[in-house]
């Protein structure tokens, strides 16, 4: 099978799609997935495709779908759940943290938890503060989950087959600003593996790692470097955890200077891990200048347009501190 | 100068539409909801405003009936489908509409938006972008009435989706059983986004739910404001003597999609239709002229004089400056008195 | 060997006294939760074991009448206070006691405890550390059997207190408008920890609650074996039909503190004593004695043989390897088959 | 008023008891911390002194009662919630994370929640997964919330002190293995201030960074080295945010090492943004060797007594990793 230029969106459609189509366990579970397509339109038609059965509508009760997931994949039910912002995770951390993410542990290992858990991300969309997080940290710092942020049309669906794959509880984070941006992407039910970091770009002077909606914007602003004579590889991590730094370090190696880059506030963010990892390691002495973190930051997403953009890494400020960090001693 | 309407306090629990003076705050505040969100509406269709919106138009009896139950010191706290609420509670219609403008002027300075909206000055406790967020708060500052031993009540807004929350139940269990002086005032507007309550509940009414707390439940025709009056006024009277919440569910419909990206494949053109021959609006008009309290003209005045309202509001808004991002990071926290 | 007691299964309907097979099942079943239960809490108190634990003492008829209406291959779900329902669904004593004992053949290998155990083999899906954890689990192992179309029933195990949590309300109303195949088995023995029902709700009975989603209530008097099965035999060819739901409260009583730190400071030693009179094994074992259906000689042959199993457990136990350390990294995930 | 040595229970209690009797808008809300005491006997006899009504029994419904909290701390009252396992703030993670840190901020000013939230973590009581978290990266990720974690009984009461005052939601997080220990704390109700690291110990050799319970480890450790002829810095983090990391940065110019010692497991956990800030800072330079972190390992909190230890830094562990570190070229 080929590639073609479909959207981010309709990838994550087709991957479920097939999984549906070559497992009859694997079934969806959500507000207002049904007639209504889903809030950003991912489930669109699956419904007329599956029937109300497998794309189940639920009532607005976070806590108790995912704990039905949970239930449901304790007996070999392979359920996919979509929660309409990522923001309403906080109705159901009890079902994530203290039940799917520990059942396989705690209970001996007997049984386990195959549960897909997708979340729409990041700010953006003029939603405000309780629309708007990225909560990626929170999930990544829990033993027994699978964290994976896929940053193009191809990883959403390669990374969501995968996580359907896995035997074990993976929350799958998609950015809102991506639903609608379109890549190639291979019909075969290809897989992208979990536990991964991608080079997306190779360039001999830093190393940009980023997640979510800051990869692309990092190669834009990459590409933009590239014009100055500044050549940036980009790294997408991909997955948060369990996190495979061995191509950040490599990076690192070669360039002596990393910039890392995430929406979420920089406080006890993802990016302080990567941070960390490298200055407990060997990679340490290879650093030219200090890391540097570009963040959201310590602040609620505010609605008002230019306030938003204000918060978070734009392609500008990417630029800016890569510049900044060339020029350090 | 503050461009609200004003609401009614102190009512006495007649119909409202029995004297002028209620008829007249009752349709003013209902064609205020109405127009104030048609204006929004055409902005956001306009490209003039951002975000997302949710629209109350064909719900305006429940918002302005429940609220004419409450005096000026009492509390409400609201949803992401507040703007009734916010009006019904004499909010002033240039924040609301600056806010909604992201201008500095809003009453979030531009950092909430449509969904979070709140006014210390109105006992507005806010707007609440999550489903239910609302009803465990609404229960806290009851108990802080009860606790202080004012004679204050919260009036709790949700919609019909909102109770299939777990906060809903366990602050509505908790209001029970410390006798708080609250309302929950469920708008029943039969669905959740896409959700209709005949899949989301087995139960037919959401009324039906306060018998699981042990505290009366009430089901109400919502588009019609006397009614929805008298039963929250009830409501307001049984929590001022201390004797605790009422669940009052009002039986309404919302004429426009659930936000902007609704496209209505949930329901038929049909069942839109027939509730917009239920207009609040309408219904109350003709029957204020029906029993005389009010003429067609007096009420031709009120509309025009509402519509000079929004008219001011949107153009006060449009020329304030837009929110500072210079305060933001200041903002966050609340300094303490004196330094920490 | 299997160290367990023989749960009934595929039992008629009758009585569990009418027969000296169901009986002695019965009583069996009972005596095993009881004795287990005196064993933990005396190594507790020498010191031979560490944690916490929660003794469900006084309350063995709702445990063993409920799984007395469950098929081998039914499922249950269970509570931080559920020795009872593990050995009612027929778990291996040893591997029970090696749990609470922190040994590699526990259930958990060492690494749950008694608030974790689960035993996929005969169906149950765990024990729970949160209060109503396990409720949201139950209905979607329902979900997932009625999606599969096999008749397996999932019953599931919860306190009074639980029904004040979120989880409770949605997981309910799913089971409910879902038509699943769940019994909803509340115990009810008056105290969420200190907090008592009448404190923590305005009801009478948790049963009422069935009310707010469409769905049947019935409280039983839940130290009475036959009562607890003839209600959840009921609920179970509801839900094995396809009717969905039940509500059953077992009106029951703990004889000990909450946990190890409790010291009965919200209740009075009297109403403790005045339960210890409706000992439902006493009662029981009174009936069938009575009823001629077992003698005193029997009833006390088959406590014997009991004491024998529990001393058994302990001893197999408590001389197997400790849990091993060097295998924790690997166990947090599942391994892929075929790698990743 | 002088000194006593107190347990940190006592501590607590005291500082509760004085707020309230100087406040009478203070008040308590939790489960069994009427009569019962609370699950770890810390609001004790308060219910006796000051009535059913301010110490406020609550069912089970952590939703609920921190939603309560927030609602009475905007009209003005300042309520503390006891959470009974710091683990049972998933269920209100809502109210916490969307509510609370963020109504100030979000709706424009004029409305705040000054309330205060109170929780056990950790491990070391053989509770297992489902009640030994420690979960303070969480909510230290969240802007709009400060986040405390006192070390000693002084701390205990003193910070609980701040934050009674505080106009900001706080979150208390108690450890458990603490609450039986003892430590002189003054009788009056003295602040310790919310935004200051303390320097617990001087030592010229390296630093070591701790929190919670880690602090008692790392002094204990501390005071094993010095005999081998090894001193060590030993700073109590206290507040995890806003985070103070002026005296963390001096002692690592001084030093030239640094160990940074937590509870919680390492990855994306809090001291990898202690990590993260020296190594973007001028600090970077002044280290003679790799920062070193000890933390929990990425796994649930195991029930066997050997497990749980085995999972968690202990003092050995610490000695250990001080010593590996002084050996690093
Ligand atoms: C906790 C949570 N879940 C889901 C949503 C997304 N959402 C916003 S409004 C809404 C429907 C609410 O229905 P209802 O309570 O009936 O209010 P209505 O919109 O009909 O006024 C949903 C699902 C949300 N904002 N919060
Ligand atoms: C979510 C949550 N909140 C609080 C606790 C602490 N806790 C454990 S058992 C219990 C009482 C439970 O009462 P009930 O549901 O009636 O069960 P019982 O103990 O009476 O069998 C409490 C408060 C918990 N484990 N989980
Ligand atoms: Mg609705
Ligand atoms: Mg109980």
């Amino acid at each position: 099978m080929t590639d073609r230029i479909i959207t981010y969106s309709e990838a994550i459609r087709e991957a479920i799609g097939q999984a549906m189509e070559a497992d009859p366990n694997v079934f969806m579970l959500g507000e207002d997935i049904g007639i209504y397509g889903g809030a950003f339109g991912v489930s669109g038609d699956l419904y007329h495709r599956f029937g109300a059965d497998r794309i189940r509508d639920t009532p607005i009760s976070e806590l108790g779908i995912v704990g039905a997931a949970v239930g449901a994949a304790l007996v070999g039910m392979k359920p996919i759940v979509e929660i309409q912002f990522s923001d309403f995770t906080a109705q159901a951390m009890d079902q994530i943290v203290n039940q799917a993410a520990k059942i396989h542990f705690m209970l001996g290992g007997e049984l386990s938890v195959p549960m897909v858990l997708r979340a729409p991300i990041g700010s953006g969309t003029g939603a405000a503060a309780q629309h708007s997080q990225s909560l990626e940290a929170w999930f990544a710092h829990v033993p027994g989950l699978k964290v994976v942020m896929p940053a193009t049309a191809q990883d959403a669906k390669g990374l969501l087959l995968a996580a359907i794959d896995d035997p074990n509880p993976v929350l799958v984070l998609e950015h809102k600003l991506l639903y609608k941006t379109s890549g190639p992407v291979t019909e075969a039910a290809v897989r992208t593996p979990i536990g991964k970091s991608h080079v997306a770009r190779t360039g001999k002077d830093l190393v940009i790692v980023a997640t979510g909606v800051m990869v692309s914007r990092s190669l834009e602003a990459a590409a933009a470097l590239s014009e100055k004579g500044i050549e940036a590889t980009v790294i997408d991590v991909r997955t948060l955890s369990p996190l495979d730094m061995e191509p950040i370090e490599e990076a690192v190696r070669a360039t002596g200077r990393i910039l890392l880059v995430q929406e979420a506030p920089k406080h006890v963010g993802f990016m302080a891990e990567v941070s960390a990892r490298l200055a407990e390691g060997k990679s340490l002495y290879s650093l030219e200048a200090p890391i540097k973190r570009l963040c959201g930051m310590d602040i609620p997403i505010p609605y008002a347009p230019q306030l938003e953009k204000a918060v978070v890494p734009q392609i500008p400020n990417i630029i800016q501190a890569v510049e900044d960090l060339i020029r350090e001693p | 100068m503050a461009n609200t309407i004003s609401p009614l306090f102190g009512h006495n629990g007649a119909p409202l539409s029995e004297s002028a003076d209620t008829a007249r705050a009752t349709l003013a505040g209902m064609l205020a909801v109405r127009q104030f969100e048609e204006a929004v509406d055409s902005l956001f269709a306009r490209g003039l405003m951002h975000g997302t919106m949710h629209l109350s138009i064909g719900q305006e009896a429940s918002a302005i009936g429940a609220c004419a139950a409450l005096e000026q010191t009492d509390f409400i706290t609201s949803t992401h489908r507040g703007h009734g609420h916010c009006i019904g509670k004499g909010a002033d219609l240039t924040r609301m509409m600056a806010e909604l403008l992201a201008k500095q002027t809003g009453y979030c300075r531009g950092r909430g938006g449509s969904m979070h909206i709140a006014d210390a000055s109105t006992g507005n406790l806010g707007a609440n972008g999550i489903v239910a967020g609302g009803i465990p708060i609404a229960a806290g500052a009851a108990l802080a009435q009860k606790m202080k031993g004012t004679d204050r009540v919260v009036m709790c807004f949700f919609g019909d989706g909102a109770t299939n929350e777990g906060a809903f139940h366990e602050a509505v269990n908790l209001a029970a059983i410390w006798d708080l002086p609250v309302i929950f005032v469920c708008e029943n507007n039969k669905y959740g986004m896409s959700f209709s309550t005949e899949k989301s509940m087995k139960v037919e009414h959401i009324a039906d739910r306060a018998a699981a707390y042990g505290i009366p439940g009430i089901t109400v025709e919502g588009n019609d404001a006397d009614a929805v009056y008298a039963a929250c006024n009830d409501a307001v009277l049984r929590a001022r003597a201390g004797h605790g919440p009422t669940l009052v569910e009002n039986i309404t419909y919302r004429w426009k999609g659930h936000s902007k990206s609704d496209k209505n494949l949930y329901r038929t053109k049909e069942e839109i239709e027939d509730w917009k021959h239920k207009d609040p609006i309408v219904k109350f008009e003709n029957r204020v002229i029906e029993l005389g309290v009010l003429t067609r003209e007096e009420c031709d005045a009120i509309a025009a004089d509402i519509r000079e309202k929004i008219r001011a509001s949107i153009s006060e808004a449009t020329t304030a400056p837009d929110s500072d991002p210079a305060e933001l990071l200041a903002s966050v926290y609340r300094a303490i008195e004196g330094g920490n």
